[in-house]
């Protein structure tokens, strides 16, 4: 047992007990610690992924003192400290970049509060990678919603609170089914552990006993985190939620917590029940579906906005359904796809999010599509990084978006039945996708005419002004360039995870 | 000739277009001269890897196992990279004088040249994922072109011109992903790479997908349902217009057509199936209906646009015969048709530099006052029209001679609509001659004095193209003998 | 399909319809508190559910009174701290909902969700 | 007549008469064949004299020289004299060179080059009507080359070679799976062809821009001009299709009746015509037709009634429209009904015009009369099933109808009503009617002494049949 084995719990408890303590902190500390803690989490998952890479296969850590089907344990390999070290790299941007919008729009008491929300918000991601147990999963899971809800309701406006409300409401479905298709596995199962669980339904499967309770334990489970990932039919709470809430907590949201829910069902599918038991159970052509209504009619609706950051909220139900249309695929090479998707989809959102409030500022404050024209001239920077996001939403090659759509279609490729169908859902999209994000960029870049810009009282902003949020730009563009350029190591490190993820 | 000359080729106008609005530029021709400079090598630079091709590939950049950047100059892309090499020096010089009107040059030029690294990274494209790449990035490219006037229908246009551009991209995309699958190899081999077996024989989908990847690519070559952005990207300056609308992006989807015809799906599989008939009707169709839209247009710009429609989809009615001949006429019509529009383009934008006059019923009596100009625009459209003795006659002869040898009724019905269009073609463009150069009796030339011929820097280049025009057309055994070459290493 | 056993473990059953009162009530309810009261149900219904997992007819509940008598004396304990930790999580949900719904209520003076989206549309805040 | 007018009409004279002179020189030196350059890779721009070719050179040659002394005195009511000239002598250059054409594709480039010259000559007075017909013209013509240049793509896959050969290059073995687009091919061709000798379908451009153009200018369109596309026809049918692939077929037929509709639609038109100039625009559609019916029945005798008929009606149509030229140049009226008593100060335009009339209208001594003969001899000898009788029977009837339309302007113009007002200046002998008189009596003398010229022509028939 090296010392590096007992990181990944390590990074659990510091994050959770980073909560609590800077509530007692005042603004600055509570920031130092946030801070601190990520940097420290990224570090030590670093440190994991290599240990890990260096053995070669995946360890299982367990905690309390009681052996296997009792006590608790953490499952550790390739794939989940990747995840764990790429969300902290995404959280530490997102953080920084929304520093600004904090101090104008959070009151000086509550500023500690927030830096909870998000300790708690990363313990809960941290847990949900790495967790072999399912019913810790759930209370992570809860924990997770809750920590996000309060991270919607921070900026005290009549509209994010309502947003919170909603957003709570769904979850709570979500969760509540999500519960029922648990208890349903414990009551077939007897277990509560992943790796067992898996062996017993696999002597259900053999015996072809209890085929309705497993499949309607599969469902539920898998429409329970739909809802809770805004996949297209429940996806009404997404826009507000995200559309209205201050910066940080708007790219966090859109890219890390509904990825977190995903990976969770990812795992219920390899690891909890097995992929050849789910593939016959047809759930996934259920998840397709939704998937390609999801990619056009995100679009759709993102065609018909006028703000810019409801918006780009729409575009995340689209990307979601991208997700969701690589799990319905139903090959190994469609779950490369949706993870690969997954990273590629934080970094960009993240990166729009931004730049979209660097313009934004350039204009005024206001989020309205009229008053952005010419603000890419005003705001250089994000003018710039809002082009790198959307031409990599659009799939530029060179660009991480493109890469990603590469890998969809190759996966459409291995599945008769579903290729036209999903390659022309991924060409519609394509285009819809152009429709909406180069307006805008055609928008911002023509210039206002002279006397509207002072009448209205934009001012140029320049790159040393907001220091901390072009910092972050800059990081999310180079990861994006990152992501796009160099994805062949990146792909192998998924696939070898996925053959240790079972 | 070692092969990383390409990359020299490829890159060097996009670096120095990318320097331009940085350099320290005392006074305007210092610039214009710098730019000159760059694009002369760059075409010397062409014709030299033109006349001795380097054997071996060179890639530039890999982005996975089977994605990477690569050059390789074959037959067929040296027709396209001369086209190129020929027509961007000389458009850039006519260029220095027409834009002296017009605001923010060093912006202008700057995409004007990368446009020309990104064409020429077209034709030396090795494998079909280096020709998407650079298919995109020419959309991205030339968008800041045609959005250069930055008045509301430049804006307009630019916004079709971009979806029209990337939903035809993101369709090709679906071919692309076909032969990077089920192909043996990437890259491009005459005769096509696609092997059935891997895709358990199923040839109806493989047909299906090769239409939509032509739809994709044919967007650029405007073939009919996606030609509207053609005309309305006509609010471009005219050195845009000219080099880019005539000459540049929609052969570039026309070439782009032609390569994942006869290199990555091949002839054999596609040849008599029924994608051949449906895209062949689609093209016959094109070719009538843009010579019929050309006839309505008032506006010259747009006019010509139309026209370029329905030439280009001779050149895809070519492409589709699938048969030596048929492509010797794509290519030639490729070539010729190049020379032809961007002298047409050339005459009106001179008009409009000169007079501001955009629309054809106030251009009365202007032959006499521009002879020069409207001598010019008269022999292009003559050529246009496919008189012998000039070069518009030798590529309808091949497409023609295809045509007829394909020996199937929708090739005789493709001739016929062909043979329709040129009449339709001398009607639009003589119109605007007889009304030049014969107005009518009692008009008074005082109405028109300020009107005279632009100076050297504009006629030179309408001149050589003139020139070029007449030696193909009279002496036409140098390019039939390039084309049979590029033809016999085809089939 | 039988529906001999439905009745063999009526428990399960009964926790099943509660659960879908609770999740309608949640789903449908205008009134906000009403959502709350529905979300309650749902999760006792589903405690409910895992206590049942853990019964064993004839047995004791797992509280140590005399010194601990063998194993079989008692029934299978670990349900029941599943319920206990699944109490905790829905102790914790009701709080801040009913902090929300007050919060609403003060700027609002209203527990009807549509309601106050209407209003916050024609504000445009 | 200022000093330069006179410099350029010396020096026009000048030029007319070497290129006329170099081209009979040529033409008469025997068998001589010159190859310019290679439009195609096989394909020459290719100049061959052969008997046919000797025929329509002098005739052109003769007819442009004479109506070019017409124009000199003309062209003062016009004005713009040099543009007219300098188109004049361009046209006769391409005419020369489109009747030397060895092969079908220099044919059709001189055939377009033709349509684009001789274009400024029609709208040369500039009004609105005149560019709206010469635009017709240009475009109707342009359909005629282009419905021709199907064709022409058609025959060079299925002959041997595309230079004319008497009787044919078809190659049998190449047409022998599809007559049928080949027939379509020739069929198009004749459409194509005939456009510019105003055959049916594409006619009605000649009877708008002849009238329109100046009287020199429309006497060469209607004589010389259109039969530059009975030339092409001659030569794609009987140098290149070859006459036995056609005979008997669907096109041989479709071809007669449109010839036959032509004849008669033309004289009927011509006879309801008052302006004087449209009324001979018309009778040109029908007596060109004539000549093509004459080579629809693909039988020797009608060939060379066709020919004859060619030559004849060159010089006729002449006359006609110089007089009209005279007339409207002296009096500057337009319309049939205002030359009442005309006779009596131009009696010798009027005469001139009665021979030529006459001629046309097929009276025994004249030249008419001996081409219709034979067409009519050709027409009875084909076997071409009912047009047999018909045809013959369409040709005298129009012949009526052509003495209905032309004698009157005789009749009227020597013996006018009590009433009219008569001008007394009596017409002097000038250049103008002294080419009318030359060319009058050219018509009369070959209707005498046709028989050289028939000697020749069989001779020209030598492989065709």
């Amino acid at each position: 047992m090296a010392f590096v084995q007992n990181f990944p719990f390590i990074s659990i408890l510091l994050s959770l007990f980073a909560g609590p303590i800077s509530s007692v902190l005042d603004k600055k500390w509570a920031k130092r610690l946030n801070l601190f803690v990520i940097v420290a989490i990224g570090i030590m998952s670093t440190a994991v992924l290599i240990f890990v890479l260096g053995s070669g296969q995946e360890y299982v850590y367990t905690m309390g003192h009681f052996p296997a089907p009792w006590g608790n344990e953490i499952r550790v390999g390739i794939l989940e400290a990747a995840m764990a070290l790429f969300f902290c790299v995404v959280m530490f941007l997102c953080v920084i970049g929304g520093v600004l919008e904090r101090e104008l729009e959070i009151e000086e008491t509550k500023h500690n509060l927030y830096y909870i929300m998000v300790n708690l918000l990363l313990c809960s991601l941290l847990a949900l990678i790495y967790t072999n147990d399912l019913f810790t999963a759930y209370v992570f899971v809860e924990i997770n919603t809750i920590s996000a809800c309060g991270l919607i309701m921070i900026r005290q406006t009549g509209r994010t609170i309502e947003a919170a409300t909603r957003y709570m409401i769904m979850s709570l479905l979500g969760s509540g089914l999500l519960l029922l298709g648990i208890c349903f596995l414990y009551s077939l199962t007897g277990h509560l552990l992943m790796s067992n669980i898996k062996g017993q339904v696999a002597l259900i499967q053999a015996a072809g006993a209890y085929q309705v309770p497993l499949l309607t334990a599969i469902c539920l489970m898998s429409v329970g985190l739909a809802i809770k990932s805004a996949l297209y039919p429940f996806h009404t709470w997404l826009p507000d939620a995200y559309g209205y809430s201050t910066l940080s907590s708007a790219a966090i949201l859109s890219s890390l917590v509904s990825k977190g829910y995903i990976f969770l069902l990812v795992k219920i599918f390899y690891r909890v029940i097995g992929f050849d038991i789910i593939k016959e159970s047809k759930v996934i052509n259920v998840l397709f579906v939704f998937g390609i209504a999801g990619m056009i009619m995100g679009s759709v609706s993102a065609i018909r906005e006028s703000d810019i950051q409801r918006m780009i909220a729409y575009s995340s139900v689209a990307q979601i359904g991208y997700i969701y249309m690589g799990f319905g695929l139903g090959t190994t090479a469609g779950i490369i796809a949706s993870i690969y998707h997954i990273l590629s989809h934080a970094a960009t959102k993240s990166l729009l999010f931004i730049a979209s409030s660097g313009i934004t500022d350039a204009s005024g404050k206001s989020n309205d599509f009229f008053d952005l024209t010419g603000s890419g001239y005003r705001n250089r920077l994000a003018g710039a990084a809002f082009t790198v996001g959307s031409l990599s939403m659009v799939g530029i090659p060179m660009f991480s978006g493109f890469i990603s759509k590469l890998l969809f279609a190759q996966a459409a490729l291995e599945n008769r039945h579903k290729i036209l169908i999903a390659l022309l859902a991924l060409a519609i999209s394509t285009v819809l996708n152009t429709v909406y994000f180069l307006k805008t960029v055609i928008r911002i870049y023509t210039p206002e005419k002279r006397e509207v810009v002072i009448d209205k009282g934009f001012q140029d902003v320049a790159i040393w002004e907001q220091s901390s949020k072009s910092i972050a730009m800059i990081c999310l563009i180079a990861l994006n360039l990152f992501l796009g350029l160099c994805s062949e190591p990146l792909v192998a490190l998924i696939e070898r995870g996925l053959e240790m993820f079972a | 000739m070692n092969s990383y000359i390409m990359v020299i080729a490829v890159l060097l106008p996009i670096l120095g277009g990318v320097l331009i609005p940085f350099l320290p530029f005392g006074k305007r021709n210092i610039m214009a001269a710098y730019i000159e400079i760059i694009v002369l090598i760059t075409s010397v630079l062409t014709f030299m890897l033109i006349f001795n091709r380097p054997a071996d590939a060179f890639v530039l950049f890999r982005f996975t196992g089977q994605l990477s950047i690569s050059f390789r100059l074959d037959a067929t892309g040296s027709v396209f990279a001369t086209i190129l090499a020929f027509m961007w020096p000389l458009a850039t010089l006519y260029s220095f004088e027409y834009m002296k009107h017009e605001g923010h040059e060093k912006i202008f030029f700057m995409f004007y040249t990368i446009t020309f690294g990104v064409t020429l990274g077209i034709a030396m494209a090795e494998d079909i994922v280096t020709l998407y790449f650079f298919y995109e990035m020419l959309t991205l490219v030339t968008v800041p072109l045609v959005l250069h006037t930055l008045s509301r229908e430049a804006v307009l246009a630019t916004r079709t011109y971009l979806y029209y551009s990337i939903g035809g991209a993101a369709f090709a995309f679906i071919g692309m992903i076909f032969v990077l699958m089920y192909g043996n190899t990437s890259n491009f081999i005459p005769g096509g790479v696609m092997d059935l077996s891997k895709m358990g024989g199923n040839i109806n989908l493989l047909l299906l997908v090769y239409v939509i990847c032509f739809c994709g690519f044919s967007v650029k070559a405007a073939m009919c349902p996606f030609s509207d952005w053609l005309p309305q990207a006509g609010v471009a300056p005219t050195p845009v217009t000219a080099l880019l609308h005539a000459v540049a992006v929609v052969k570039a989807g026309a070439f782009a057509t032609l390569r994942i015809t006869y290199f990555s799906f091949g002839t054999e599989l596609l040849r008599g199936t029924w994608a051949q008939y449906l895209l062949m009707a689609l093209v016959i169709f094109t070719i009538v209906y843009g010579c019929s839209r050309a006839l309505k247009e008032t506006h010259l710009k747009r006019r010509l646009a139309w026209s370029t429609v329905s030439n280009l989809s001779y050149i895809l009615f070519g492409v589709l015969l699938m048969s030596p001949i048929g492509l010797a006429g794509a290519l030639t019509h490729m070539l010729s048709h190049a020379l032809m529009k961007i002298c047409a383009f050339f005459c009106a934008g001179a008009v409009i530099y000169k007079t501001g006059r955009n629309y054809i019923h106030q251009l009365d009596g202007f032959g006499k006052k521009m002879p020069w100009v409207f001598g010019i625009y008269t022999v292009s459209a003559m050529a246009l029209m496919g008189v012998p003795g000039l070069c518009g006659f030798v590529s309808k002869w091949y497409l023609a001679k295809g045509a007829v040898e394909s020996l199937n009724p929708l090739g005789y019905i493709g001739l016929a609509a062909i043979l329709v269009s040129a009449l339709l073609t001398a009607i639009y463009m003589l119109t605007v001659t007889v009304r030049a150069f014969f107005p009518e009796k009692g008009f008074d030339f005082e109405k028109i004095s300020d009107v005279e011929d632009p100076n050297w820097v504009m006629l030179l280049p309408l001149t050589i193209f003139v020139i070029a025009m007449f030696i193909i057309g009279l002496h036409p055994q140098i390019m039939v003998d390039a084309v049979a070459g590029v033809v016999a290493s085809v089939f | 399909m039988d529906f001999g056993n439905i009745f063999v473990n009526y428990e399960e059953a009964v926790s099943m319809i509660l659960f879908g009162i609770g999740f309608s009530n949640l789903l449908m309810q205008k009134n906000l508190i009403k959502k709350i009261v529905g979300m309650n149900i749902m999760d006792t219904s589903m405690y409910l559910f895992l206590a049942l997992k853990g019964y064993i007819s004839g047995r004791k509940a797992p509280i140590v009174v005399d010194g601990v008598q063998s194993v079989e004396a008692y029934i299978n304990p670990i349900p029941s701290g599943l319920v206990l930790t699944g109490i905790v999580v829905s102790v914790s949900v009701t709080a801040l909902m009913l902090a929300l719904t007050i919060r609403l209520y003060n700027r609002y003076h209203t527990l009807d969700l549509d309601e106050i989206s209407t209003r916050l549309k024609k504000e445009g805040l | 007549m200022d000093r330069k007018l006179q410099k350029l009409h010396l020096f026009v004279l000048i030029t007319l008469l070497a290129l006329a002179l170099a081209a009979l020189y040529i033409v008469w030196s025997g068998e001589g064949s010159l190859t310019l350059f290679y439009l195609m890779d096989n394909i020459p721009v290719y100049f061959h004299v052969d008997a046919l070719a000797r025929v329509f050179v002098t005739l052109t040659s003769i007819i442009w020289v004479l109506v070019g002394i017409y124009a000199f005195v003309y062209m003062e009511h016009e004005g713009k004299e040099g543009r007219f000239f300098g188109f004049y002598i361009l046209v006769y250059l391409v005419l020369i060179a489109l009747e030397l054409a060895g092969n079908l594709v220099t044919l059709y480039f001189f055939y377009e080059l033709m349509t684009l010259t001789s274009m400024p000559l029609v709208l040369h007075n500039g009004s609105r009507e005149a560019i709206m017909a010469a635009l017709k013209y240009l475009f109707y013509s342009m359909c005629g080359a282009y419905c021709a240049l199907f064709g022409i793509y058609f025959l060079y896959k299925y002959c041997d070679t595309l230079t004319f050969r008497a009787g044919g290059t078809l190659n049998m073995t190449l047409v022998s799976g599809n007559e049928a687009i080949l027939l379509i091919a020739v069929f198009m061709m004749l459409i194509g062809f005939g456009a510019k000798a105003g055959m049916f379908p594409l006619h009605s451009w000649l009877t708008a821009a002849h009238p329109i153009s100046p009287a020199p200018a429309s006497a060469v369109l209607s004589s010389i001009i259109v039969k530059g596309g009975v030339l092409a026809i001659i030569r794609s049918v009987y140098y290149i299709v070859g006459v036995d692939f056609i005979r008997g077929s669907w096109v041989q037929n479709a071809w007669i009746v449109l010839t036959l509709l032509t004849v008669f639609m033309g004289s009927m038109l011509a006879y309801r015509e008052k302006v004087f100039k449209k009324r001979l625009a018309y009778s040109t559609v029908s007596q060109v037709s004539y000549i093509l019916f004459g080579l629809s029945m693909l039988t020797p005798e009608a060939f060379v009634g066709s020919i004859l008929h060619v030559v004849f009606h060159a010089c006729i149509k002449s006359v006609l429209f110089l007089t009209a030229g005279s007339f409207i140049f002296h009096t500057g009226k337009t319309r049939v009904d205002e030359y009442a008593g005309i006779g009596k100060h131009m009696s010798l335009t009027l005469w001139c015009y009665t021979f030529a009339s006459l001629a046309l209208i097929g009276i025994p001594p004249m030249s008419g009369f001996i081409s219709k003969w034979y067409l009519a001899q050709g027409a009875l000898q084909s076997q071409t099933g009912v047009f047999r009788f018909l045809g013959p029977a369409v040709l005298l009837v129009s012949a009526l109808l052509t003495a209905g339309y032309l004698l009157p302007v005789t009749m009227k113009g020597f013996l006018p009503g009590k009433d009219t007002v008569v001008e007394e200046k009596k017409e002097r002998l000038d250049k103008m009617n002294a080419v009318l008189l030359i060319l009058a009596a050219f018509t009369v003398l070959m209707g005498v002494w046709p028989n050289p010229l028939i000697k020749y022509i069989v001779e020209i028939m030598g492989g065709l049949f």
